[in-house]
This record gives structure tokens, C-alpha cells and sequence, in this order.
């Protein structure tokens, strides 16, 4: 398992570098003077050209890329144009938020995703699977920011159960009650996520429920829901566990959306507004840092698999 | 009439997924006939007539600008196929090629791959969001732009699939018949391949459908005075307490075409060859 | 003796290495250093359990698997040796026939269509028509209706698949036929007429056939000569009769032991 | 009293809107201690009618129509479904053919021997390890105390078919039933494992049932055979008269399609055409396309069960005269 673990790990140092090759032309594919871009449209011709210098930009392409891995190594990832900060603090700034709203929505799509998907494919064909399963789908087909508005106007403007907007620190005033600002945002993001994992629970159970396994546990002569769970379900786990980062990659397309619906001081709206912004140093850092997390998941999804599939770790 | 049965067949028993496809049917009827149906143009600006409630003559009521809402919706369910159509084209020529070969010529297709692999790791929505920034608002680059997202899965997809087929039997009995690499490619693995192909296309066409909307509301996608039902929901977001409806109408546009093509993505999803389901990514 | 013989495999070896750098190499021997050559229109059996290695020389001989080492000499040219485009010519006369009848046919082609392709590969119709009058000629050779060229794989029987995989074969005529477990996946009474569909076209066509098989009553009824494997080698190799009635290896022993006898005795 | 006896079982499968029958009229009985053996072609219905008994047809589109299962003077057909597990992995026992898939991946094999003990027996955790280690030991298990922590993968073919069989024997069923148990293994293995079947059956009583396409397998293992052709059984008789004796004309053209390895023949006399398929109807008895003595008879009329002399049963029309061989 250790052995595994370590080579898996070196297996990840040949992605990263291409990601990090991708990333770093991003600024030079913009149209323009990267340095000009990067000063914003106050920089003098001076500042231009100490920029120019001090990055090494008159430096071929290959030294450039090496300089900036350098530094971004060393957690350098430049100054934002319109903070005037460190890239690497202004994405700190957002952090608190964003991992607590993931959090959130994981415990829902947990919750809800995987007993409605068991619920679904034990029930197979009964009219509890056409409404779970159809239900499924109907929610995983509505535009995130449209299902967010709608509970604005329903929770918060209706009925006043939960804010609207924005998210105080739960270090400020509040303290951990102001999760509540959380509920609304996490419950849009968990929505169509929850929708995919019980589709995927489903079709993983079908798929399983038709292997000769589980013909040879019903002829034991077990329990319907002893053979679904502990057989059917146990083994579905593995194909789910695999989809896991896909599930990642959705949740962070959709909290862009969502946390400008709710206008959260988070990473995802970070990133809209810099584009607007023409922020480039930070949608840079941004990109960066989601791309370097989907690595290390993908790699905690790979090592989970081998605990839940014997055939891969007892090689 | 042997059309018409065979979709019967196909759809026997999903009652639902059959107005799906008629609700598609009709999506793309509107789409063709817009300027017919479209009682106003979609841009006339009429500031006394604004924020109207549905009605007549305004079915769906007027925006902000005065400008009839059911006459932009009409225009939409045109933009809806375009962008469809297009991202779903670009994915598959761009996805197909690159899966493809990759899967066929092996060392190559390691290379290729990696990269594939990488940009995977780039959020979909986020990657467009990137991509976007380099280029212009339009019709044309927004179409690109989804295509080459969903490019990437695609590929992955079709990679999988073809090297699954090249482990066939029959592959091995062509080759011994002395077929050369076009004759397996286009001959052999390619029309074994279209039925998943065409499943694949159809969950990508409800996707762009939601992305482009996502990216309408960001102010990313097409340019705001283009008629598109996200561009409807994206300008309208903030009279949602004083005009409803706004918001309503086009929001359902959206949820019904996707959810039907969802539906019959499904349906299609089962008739495919059971080696590939697994492989295709769709809800 | 050497010059009457068709082909000749010197001390071939096939390895596959399993598992890159992210797993334990393993390099299995599938095929370790085999020696054995076929004449001209003689029957060799190739017997042997899953696992042996047998499959892996059919396909290392039709260049589907890569040999690792060694020499295949047939007709005087070294197989291994030759560059690509000049082996695809010379698959006209080393040609396979598969197990799984369900899998080696193109689902989404018409019979005309599969048995076309190897015509029109190797030059031998100038026109369609041309390459349906043959088609229709191998087809009733086979057993089968003209007319069933025009159909699809999924509308036979296992059998009848089977049949259509042999004339894909026969209709090139070729001096070597290598059947892969050609019969292991049918019934009992088809299998029987396969049989002797095979054997019947050996015999007019005086080609020569490498049959591998695990089934040990089939080889006695096809072969001229045997060649038991076990683990990669070839443990064993004599004319039928020697294999069947005299044995030698333990190997050979224990697996004619091991076949369950029907009271034939009783029956006749 | 036979331990199981199955009268008019009749099978359907549902394809679109049709009900096609699948077995047709089945009956036949096991005596404690017997072993019984089912032989024929695929499709023929052998497994079918082994899954019917065991109640694993849920689920499938296969139904049954009519007929009666009679186990332990028990209809096991009027049972509830918790009645029926209670039996099903207790007193019947099932082998499956594949032994590759037929364990469950993720777990260890002690655990899934454990299973049916903790399930029908009420054992403690400890109890059942115990037993499972005896179990993989009447097997012929090597070092059962460690393959009881094993995972199926990393046991060979013919160690998780012995498996299988540990597995069904836990609980003692007076019934086990083997579903081309050894189809899918080497001819050396295969022999292993007939032969320790032959030797669990005889040590510990079990009756059973033994589906094979096989005439070998199922000579040499069985007491009295039947061989099926499309969903009937068209002769049944003791393995020894069955043998000798051969009268229906599908069972005489089987065995002349088996080339043996003791005598050489320069052509087999094969059956000829092919087996029909389910869609196809057909009129009269099934085999009468494939049959060398068929007549007009046997294209409208199908043949009633005919008995010969004790337990030789056939149906043809021309069984009492025999066939020209």
C-alpha cells in the first residue's frame, strides 16, 4: 500500500508540470504585452520596462517558464493589478468561505445522494424510482443560478428563513451561526450534484445487480436488503468512488455561478470578478491552485479506490 | 412511416421521454419559423410598454427595455439550437479526431492523452470562463468555446471506446483478411462507434445548453443584445422581485429543452451496445 | 523432410511484460522457446489447458502478437523478419479462424461486405460482381444459401457464423489455416458438422492446418500430428497414434486421463 | 417420499408482448442420495429449470407458469418469499458455473462462506470462522487457515469452484444443485473437481442434481440422466440404460456427434440443421426438423412421454421400434 502510495504520487509530477505549463502560457496567449497586462492600463512605460527586466521576460520562453515555477514554488504567484496584493493572500481571503460552502454541500450530497440512489435501484421500475430517478434528472437539468435565485426569492424574500446574501467570517460576530448564511448557497450547489450521484449510484446498482455475485448471494438465501446493500450497493461504491473527481471538477464550475448569486465573498466570484476586472495575475493563481486541488483529489479518489476494490491494492 | 416506428420502438414504454422528444421537435420547428411566429421584433426597444405582465398582446410580458419577452424567446429557442448544434459539432470533430487516433496509434495517443488528462483537470465551466477572456463576446466563440470543453471528454471518451473495440475479435479477423489502417479505422472501428457517438452527443447538447446559459449570466458568453434565453435570465435577474415572470418564461425554456434531451439521451443510453454504456458521460 | 515442410518455427518466444513502473513488473512467458514445423497439407494439433500458451503462437504466427525472439520460416521466408507491407501480402496464405463466432464477425456489416474485404485487400476480383460470384461459390461450399451474403452477422446461428468465418478464410485459399479453439464455442451437434466442414475442406483444398484445441477427442478426430504444451513449452509431439495410444510424457498421461469417458462399450 | 419432485413445470420468458415458453412440461424426481444429471444444449432450458427450483427467477423476465416443486413433501411454489429463503442456501445449495465472477470481489472468502452460517445457523462470528476453516479443509484447501483470509482473486480457477462448494455445503443442504460446475475449467481440474464432488456427495448424503452439457461429466457422475432438447425432456433412464439403450433419436445423434478419444472415425454423423431458437414456432415434436426417422406424425403431433420398461422414459413417436443406426 505504501509502495503504492509513493509511486502514485510520482505518477501525479508529469500532470502537474503540463498543468503548470498551461497555466503559465495563459498570460501569454492573452493578445498583447504580457507585461502590460499584468501592470494594467495605469503602468507607465517605465514601470514596463523594470517589469519587463525583472521577470526575465527578455529572457527566452524556457527561462521564463522556469523563473515563474521558481517562484510560484516558493508561493510567489505574482500581485494582483487591482488589490496591489499578493495573488496568494487575496485567494486566502476567499478560501474560508468557498471550503466551508464545499464542505456544506458535501454533507448534503451525501446525504441525499446516496440513500435516494440506493432508494432508486432497489425500487427499480416502481413508481419510487420513476419519481427519485426522474426527479433526479429534472434537478440536474436546472441552470444553477436560476434554481438560486428562485430560493432567494423564496426563502429569503418570502418566507425569511435565511439571508440572501454575502457571508460574515464565523470568527466575526455570530460565530458558527452564521453558517445560516450558508444554507441557501450550499443547498443550489448541492442540488444538481446531488442529482448525478444518484443517478450514479442507481446505474452502478443495476449494473452490479446483474453480476453472477449477486445471484450466488440471493441463493444463500439472504435478505433482499442484505444482498443489496452489503453486495450490490458494496460493490457500486467502487464505480462511484472512481467518478468522485468528475464530481469535484462540477462542484467548482457550479460555485462560480452560485457564489456570485449569492454574492459571497468566495474563490468562485474571485474569479468572475477578475475576469471582469482583467485581474490576470489572479485568475492565473486561481486556475493555478483548483487545478493543483483536482490533482491531489484525483489522487486521494485513486487510493480510496484501491481500499474499496481488493484487485487493485493486493496486487 | 419506418422512421416513425422505429422511434416508437425505441421510446416503447417511456412515455415521458416521448414528449420529450416531441417538446425537442417543436424547439426546433419554433427555431426554423422564428421570424413567423415572432409577433414583435425581438429588438424593438419600447420604454412606456416596459416590465408589462403577460398578457395580450405581450404572452409573456415585456423586459425592462419594453422589448416583448415571448417574440426573444422565440428568437432563443433558434440561439439554443445554434449553440447546440455548433458546441456539439466542434466536441465531437475536435474530440472525436484526437479520441480517436489516440486510442489507434499508441504512442502518439500517450502523449496526446496526457494533455487530454490535464485539461480535464481544468473545471468545465471555469476553463470556458479562461478561454472566454482571451477572446471576443460572440455567437461564434461562445460555440467554440463549449465545444472545446466538452472536447476534452469527449476525447477521453472516445479513446476508451475505440480501444476497446481494437481488442475486438473481428478487428483481429480484419487484419488477418489484410486490411490496412483505413480500412480498420473507417471500415471497422467507426460505424461501431456512432451509436454511442450519437448518445454522447445528445447529454453534451442539454450540457452546452446549461453552460452557455451559466456563462449568459456570468456576462461571459454571447453578447448581451443577442435573444438567448440565458441573456433573457441574465438581464432580468434583478427585477425578479417586481416582474417574476421574467424570469419564469425563459427558466422553463431552459429546464424543459434540457430535461428533455436528458430524458432522451437516456432512452437512447439503453439501446446502446452494453459495452459502451458505462463509458458514456451523460446524467 | 525439411524441404516438404511449410513452416518452420525455430525456438520461438513471446513474452508480454504486465504492469509499468506504478506496479510490480511481471513478464510472463506465454510462449517460451517452441520448436515445431508443419508440412504441407498435413493436420498438426496444437493441445494443451488454458494458459499454455497455444493461442498466443497463432497469434504470434499471424503477427497479431509480437514474438520476442526466434525464427518463423515459411515457404522459405523468415515471417518474423519481413517488413509490415510485405506480410500483408503474404496473409493470403497464413490465415486464422477465431474461437468465438460471435465475436470475430463486423456487426454492422452485410456477410458480402466482410467476405468482399478480403478479395478486394489482396487484388484477387477485379469487379463486384466479380467478387460476388465467388462469394456466392465459398458460401454454398460452406453449407450456406447464396442469398445469405446479403444479410446481417446477428440474423445466424453460432454455427452458421462460424461457417461464414471459414469461407472468409477459404475464399483466399490459403496454404495455412490456423483455427484458434474454432469449435470450442458451439454445441455438440454443430460442432460436429464444423468438424467436418473443416476437415472436408483440408482435405480437397490440401492445405495445411495448425488446429489448436484443449479439446483432446476433437484433435484425435482432425490431426495428423500432435504437439502438447504445457507452460509455454511443448512438452510432447508425435503422430495421433502415438500421442493417443502410446504416450510418454507424464504431462500427456495425466491429461488423457483426466478426459471423462462415455460407456461407449455399452452404447456400440 | 423422493426428496424433490417437479411435476408439469412449465417456464415462460417475456420478449415485447409475447409469453415464450421456454421449459415445457418438465417433470422429474430426486431420491435422497441420488445424484441426477440434466444434459443439453444451451438454450435447452437445463439451467433454467435449476433456477426455478432454487426461486432465483425474480427478477428475470422468466416466469413460471404452472407446474409444482415438491421438496421434502413441501410445495415450494405456495411458499412465502421468506419461507423460501429460509430454505434456498439451507437445505437446497447451488454451484454456479463461472467460478471467476461467482464470488463477490470485495470480499474475503471466509466472510462469504460465513454469510449462509450466520444467516441459517445463527452462528457467532468466531463459530462460523471456525467452520469455514473446516469447510476449505473438506475441500482440499491448502493452508485453509490462511485462504479463509483470501480474496477470491487471488485464488486460481479451480480453488474458487472449491470454494463454490465449501460455500454450498456449509449448511448441510440435503439437495445441492451444480450448474456446469466444471464448464469453465481445465480438463485436469475439471476432473479434480468431479471427483471430490462425487466423493462430498457420497460421504455426506447430499442429493443432487448435475447440469452439464457434457454426456462425459455426466456419466460418469450420475445415477440417472435426462437429457433435455428445447425446454422438454425427451429421455430420462438410468445412466446404465441410458446408454445402452438409447431411443430417442436426438440422444443417439448426440453421442454420434461426440468424437472420442479412444477410437478413431473418419466422419462424425452429426446432427444435421441447427437448434431452433425460442421465437421459432414449431409444430409437432421439436427435433423433428433435425431427425433422421422423422414423418408426417411428428410435424403436427407432439409425442406424449412414453415409458419403456422401470424409469426409462421417452418422447418419440418411434421410440418402441427403435432407431436405424
Amino acid at each position: 500500500m505504501l509502495v503504492y502510495t509513493f509511486k502514485r504520487l510520482l505518477a501525479c509530477i508529469p500532470t502537474l508540470l503540463i498543468a503548470s505549463i498551461l497555466v503559465f502560457l495563459f498570460i501569454h496567449l492573452i493578445p498583447g504585452d504580457p507585461v502590460a497586462i499584468l501592470l494594467g492600463d495605469a503602468a507607465t512605460p517605465e514601470d514596463i520596462a523594470a517589469l519587463t527586466y525583472e521577470m526575465g521576460l527578455d529572457q527566452p520562453i524556457w527561462t521564463q517558464y522556469l523563473l515563474w515555477l521558481g517562484n510560484v514554488l516558493q508561493g510567489d504567484l505574482g500581485t494582483s493589478i487591482f488589490f496591489h496584493e499578493p495573488v496568494l493572500s487575496v485567494i486566502a481571503d476567499g478560501a474560508e468561505t468557498s471550503i466551508l460552502l464545499a464542505l456544506m454541500t458535501m454533507i448534503w450530497i451525501v446525504v441525499f445522494g446516496i440513500p435516494i440512489g440506493i432508494l432508486s435501484a432497489t425500487r427499480h421500475g416502481s413508481w419510487v424510482d420513476q419519481i427519485t430517478s426522474g426527479g433526479a434528472m429534472l434537478f440536474a437539468s436546472i441552470p444553477t443560478f436560476w434554481l438560486g435565485l428562485y430560493l432567494i426569492l423564496i426563502f429569503s424574500v418570502g418566507l425569511g428563513w435565511f439571508p440572501s446574501s454575502g457571508f460574515p467570517s464565523i470568527s466575526d460576530d455570530g460565530g458558527l451561526l452564521n453558517i445560516r448564511f450558508l444554507v441557501l448557497p450550499s443547498l443550489t450547489l448541492a442540488a444538481p450534484n446531488a442529482a448525478l450521484i444518484i443517478r450514479l449510484v442507481r446505474a452502478s446498482m443495476l449494473d452490479v445487480s446483474r453480476e453472477d455475485h449477486v445471484r450466488t448471494a440471493k441463493a444463500k438465501g439472504l435478505h433482499p436488503m442484505a444482498v443489496s446493500l452489503r453486495h450490490i450497493f458494496r460493490n457500486a461504491l467502487i464505480a462511484v468512488a472512481a467518478a468522485f473527481g468528475f464530481t469535484f471538477a462540477a462542484l467548482v464550475s457550479e460555485a462560480v455561478v452560485t457564489e456570485t448569486v449569492f454574492s459571497l465573498p468566495g474563490i468562485g466570484r474571485l474569479v468572475v470578478q477578475s475576469i471582469l476586472r482583467r485581474d490576470y495575475p489572479v485568475i492565473q493563481g486561481v486556475i493555478l491552485i483548483i487545478v493543483v486541488l483536482y490533482i491531489i483529489i484525483n489522487l486521494l479518489v485513486d487510493l480510496a479506490y484501491a481500499r474499496l476494490d481488493p484487485r487493485v491494492s493486493l496486487k | 412511416m419506418i422512421i416513425m416506428q422505429r422511434v416508437l420502438w425505441i421510446f416503447k414504454g417511456r412515455r415521458l421521454a416521448l414528449i420529450g422528444l416531441f417538446w425537442l421537435c417543436l424547439v426546433a420547428v419554433v427555431a426554423l419559423i422564428a421570424p413567423l411566429l415572432a409577433p414583435f421584433d425581438p429588438f424593438e426597444i419600447n420604454p412606456i410598454m416596459r416590465l408589462s405582465e403577460p398578457g395580450i398582446p405581450y404572452l409573456f410580458g415585456t423586459d425592462h427595455f419594453g422589448r416583448d419577452s415571448f417574440s426573444r424567446s422565440v428568437y432563443g429557442a433558434r440561439m439554443a439550437i445554434i449553440i447546440g448544434l455548433g458546441s456539439v459539432s466542434v466536441a465531437l470533430i475536435v474530440g472525436g479526431v484526437v479520441g480517436m487516433l489516440s486510442a489507434y496509434f499508441n504512442r502518439l495517443g500517450h502523449f496526446l492523452m496526457r494533455v487530454v488528462d490535464v485539461l480535464m483537470a481544468f473545471p468545465a465551466l471555469l476553463l470556458a470562463l479562461v478561454l472566454m477572456t482571451l477572446l471576443e463576446r460572440s455567437v461564434t466563440n461562445t460555440i467554440i468555446v463549449i465545444g472545446i470543453v466538452y472536447a476534452t471528454t469527449t476525447a477521453r471518451i472516445l479513446f476508451g471506446m475505440t480501444l476497446k473495440l481494437k481488442e475486438e475479435v473481428f478487428i483481429d479477423a480484419a487484419k488477418c483478411a489484410g486490411a490496412g489502417h483505413g480500412a480498420l479505422l473507417f471500415r471497422h472501428i467507426l460505424p461501431n462507434l456512432i451509436s454511442p457517438i450519437l448518445v454522447q452527443a445528445s447529454f453534451i447538447f442539454a450540457f452546452a445548453q446549461l453552460q452557455a446559459a451559466a456563462l449568459d449570466f456570468l456576462g461571459l458568453g454571447l453578447p448581451p443584445e443577442i435573444p438567448s434565453w440565458g441573456n433573457m435570465l441574465s438581464e432580468e435577474r434583478i427585477y425578479v422581485t417586481r416582474a417574476p415572470w421574467l424570469l419564469i418564461f425563459p427558466g422553463a425554456l431552459i429546464i424543459l429543452s434540457v430535461f428533455s434531451m436528458n430524458l432522451v439521451g437516456d432512452v437512447l443510453r439503453d439501446k446502446v451496445d452494453p459495452r459502451f454504456k458505462l463509458d458514456i458521460k451523460g446524467i | 523432410m525439411i524441404s516438404n515442410s511449410l513452416l518452420e518455427v525455430r525456438n520461438l518466444h513471446t513474452h508480454f511484460t504486465l504492469g509499468g513502473w506504478l506496479d510490480t513488473k511481471q513478464v510472463i512467458r506465454a510462449v517460451n522457446g517452441i520448436t515445431f514445423h508443419i508440412n504441407r497439407g498435413e493436420v498438426l494439433s496444437l493441445v494443451g489447458e488454458s494458459g499454455c500458451g497455444k493461442s498466443t503462437v497463432g497469434r504470434t504466427l499471424t503477427r497479431l502478437e509480437n514474438a520476442t525472439s526466434g525464427q518463423v520460416i515459411f515457404d522459405g521466408k523468415d515471417v518474423l523478419q519481413m517488413p509490415a507491407s510485405e506480410f500483408r501480402i503474404l496473409r493470403r496464405d497464413i490465415q486464422m479462424i477465431f474461437q468465438d463466432p460471435y465475436a470475430s464477425l463486423n456487426p454492422r456489416l452485410k456477410i458480402v461486405t466482410t467476405l468482399s474485404e478480403p478479395l478486394f485487400c489482396h487484388k484477387l476480383v477485379r469487379s463486384r460482381s466479380d467478387a460476388r460470384e465467388k462469394i456466392a461459390d465459398i458460401l454454398e461450399r460452406v453449407g450456406m444459401d447464396r442469398n445469405d451474403m446479403h444479410r446481417y452477422p446477428h440474423e445466424f446461428s453460432g454455427g452458421q457464423r462460424q461457417r461464414i468465418a471459414i469461407a472468409r478464410v477459404m475464399i483466399l485459399a490459403p496454404r495455412l489455416v490456423i483455427a484458434d479453439e474454432a469449435v470450442s464455442a458451439l454445441d455438440v451437434s454443430i460442432q460436429a458438422q464444423v468438424l467436418n466442414l473443416i476437415k472436408k475442406l483440408q482435405q480437397e483444398n490440401g492445405m495445411a492446418l495448425l488446429f489448436i484445441s484443449h479439446d483432446l477427442g476433437v484433435v484425435r478426430h482432425i490431426s495428423d500430428r500432435v504437439a502438447v504444451m504445457y507452460q509455454g513449452n511443448i512438452v510432447e509431439t508425435g503422430t495421433k497414434h502415438q500421442i493417443f495410444d502410446e504416450p510418454n510424457h507424464s504431462y500427456t498421461k495425466l491429461l488423457l486421463g483426466s478426459i471423462p469417458r462415455i460407456p461407449m462399450g455399452i452404447y456400440s | 417420499m423422493p426428496l424433490l419432485e417437479v411435476k408439469n413445470l412449465n417456464l415462460s420468458v417475456l420478449t415485447g408482448n409475447d409469453l415464450l415458453p421456454v421449459v415445457r412440461d418438465v417433470s422429474f424426481r430426486v431420491d435422497e442420495n441420488q445424484t441426477l444429471g440434466i444434459v443439453g444444449e444451451s438454450g435447452c432450458g437445463k439451467s433454467l429449470t435449476s433456477l426455478a427450483i432454487m426461486g432465483l427467477l425474480g427478477g428475470t423476465p422468466i416466469s413460471m407458469t404452472s407446474g409444482s416443486i415438491v421438496f421434502s413433501g413441501q410445495e415450494l411454489t405456495s411458499l412465502t418469499n421468506k419461507e423460501r429463503r429460509s430454505i434456498m442456501g439451507n437445505q437446497i445449495a447451488m454451484i454456479f458455473q463461472e467460478p471467476m465472477t461467482s464470488l463477490n470481489p470485495v470480499y474475503r472468502v471466509g466472510d462469504q462462506i460465513i454469510e449462509s452460517l450466520r444467516k441459517h445457523r445463527q452462528m457467532t462470528k468466531t463459530k462460523a470462522k471456525k467452520r469455514a476453516i473446516e469447510l476449505l479443509d473438506l475441500v482440499k484447501i491448502p493452508e485453509p487457515e490462511n485462504r479463509v483470509e483470501s480474496y477470491p482473486h487471488q485464488l486460481s480457477g479451480g480453488q474458487r469452484q472449491r470454494v463454490m462448494i465449501a460455500m454450498a455445503l456449509a449448511c448441510d443442504p440435503k439437495l445441492l444443485i451444480a450448474d456446469e460446475p466444471t464448464t469453465a475449467l481445465d480438463v485436469t481440474v475439471q476432473d479434480e473437481v468431479l471427483a471430490l464432488i462425487r466423493d462430498l456427495q457420497q460421504r455426506l448424503g447430499t442429493a443432487l442434481i448435475l447440469i452439464s452439457h457434457d454426456l462425459g461429466v455426466i456419466a460418469n457422475t450420475c445415477d440417472y440422466v435426462a437429457v433435455m432438447y428445447r425446454g422438454k425432456i425427451v429421455e430420462a433412464a438410468p445412466t446404465a440404460d441410458l446408454f445402452s439403450n438409447v431411443n430417442h433419436p436426438y440422444t443417439h445423434g448426440l453421442l454420434n456427434s461426440i468424437p472420442v478419444i479412444d477410437r478413431d472415425i473418419e466422419w462424425l454423423k452429426a446432427i444435421p440443421g441447427r437448434v431452433p431458437t425460442i421465437n421459432e414456432k414449431l409444430a409437432g415434436c421439436a427435433f423433428n426438423p433435425r431427425c433422421n426417422i422423422a414423418e408426417n406424425i411428428c410435424t403436427t403431433c407432439d409425442p406424449e412421454q412414453i415409458t419403456l420398461h422401470d424409469d426409462h422414459y421417452v418422447r418419440c413417436h418411434f421410440a418402441k421400434r427403435g432407431t436405424n443406426d
